[in-house]
């Protein structure tokens, strides 16, 4: 595993493993009995509109403080285990991923309601932005649902 | 000097990516957004309007927060990441 | 990618990958922008006691139709776009996986919904039992949290 | 023949995994526990008393269901599968 994959949260360009990240996690404790993952992917169709592309960018060193604030509070609040959070920028095609969100706990409910939470945290708080190409040309996202 | 950051559609907007601001020139978020408003009368007007995020340093910031020299300013439209 | 890995509901020995079977429902549609996964994995404290091991034991052919009805009421109850559920049976160690829930949508509130729904009912209808091993000897589970 | 399958910890009560029992023996789940009750009168109690579920072809069955020739009957104790 490369020294990349040590730090919790993390922006990067390139694509990260799922699987990986689980078994990253898995390491912190032999008490994790409930992983739950949140795992964002590039869909075609956003309003009525045929995506071909989306390109993520973000506003370095505050972003990934965001989300090492993300996670602190998550792990405090929900009573988890461990959190990972980690963002792909740059180019995205269909299908690919954009976001995962790895949530373990003793239990499963609070590893859900820490998951969820964290994920509209992020969008709600970290300064990520997505531009979408479609046929009629490129155009940042303002509002997402 | 003040070093100042656009992102995103705030970039297009202002047609650059960075500049760099005299702190002699502004003293505060608010001063700032006027001198920007001279060259981008409509960015200037989203500042005032709270249209876009302010940030010092890397922490969210408002029209009052002071700046002085050496700080980084950044003009952050709204968020669109996780997925 | 195997033939077995085809179908969407499995009861099986060995262990899986979670990023396969991501990958695999991906292919269900491009349309997918929020997969929530439950990974359950062998936890080493119980009520207070020292797990050495678990033991999974399943009906044939019933608990495979329960996970199929799951899989279906989920799909049709919270408008997601597909599911896959995966339990494994036989000697289980400490950290390893055990079951596996993926819930694909278009967006992520119902794929959380539908995920965290499904490992309910899977406990709830699945003829599924687990036997720990302890120094104190081997016992089986007979009410889960 | 009835087909009578025995799941977890019924095992270890019933002391086997499975048994067959002519389908003249008993109609229906109950007179089926009776049956079991016979040699295992502990198995009979709790059969009785709603303690395991009971199948039928798979089907989650109760003491009412009618056996017959060729159907499968499990005895499943409280699930604990899902970690």
């Amino acid at each position: 595993m490369s020294s990349v994959m040590e730090s919790k949260v993390r922006i990067q360009r390139e694509d990260f493993s799922v699987s990986e990240e689980i078994e990253a996690i898995k390491k912190t404790s032999r008490n994790i009995g409930g992983i739950v993952t949140f795992l964002g992917t590039g869909r075609e169709l956003s309003k009525g509109e045929n995506i071909t592309q989306l390109n993520f960018e973000h506003y370095p060193k505050m972003a990934e403080k965001k989300l090492e604030e993300i996670r602190v509070q998550a792990i405090a609040d929900y009573k988890i285990i461990d959190m990972s959070i980690i963002h792909r920028i740059g180019e995205i095609d269909i299908g690919e991923n954009i976001v995962l969100i790895v949530a373990a706990g003793e239990h499963r409910a609070e590893a859900f309601k820490a998951c969820e939470w964290a994920i509209a945290e992020l969008k709600r708080i970290t300064p990520i932005w997505k531009r979408e190409t479609t046929s009629k040309g490129e155009v940042w996202v303002q509002d997402t649902p | 000097m003040i070093h100042i950051l656009y992102f995103a559609s705030l970039r297009d907007i202002a047609g650059k990516t960075e500049e760099t601001l005299d702190p002699n020139d502004a003293a505060t978020v608010r001063e700032l957004a006027d001198f920007i408003g001279k060259t981008s009368p409509q960015l200037g007007e989203m500042i005032h309007g709270k249209k876009v995020m302010v940030s010092v340093n890397q922490d969210v910031a408002n029209l009052d927060t002071p700046v002085r020299d050496g700080d980084e300013v950044a003009f952050l439209p709204p968020f669109s990441g996780g997925a």
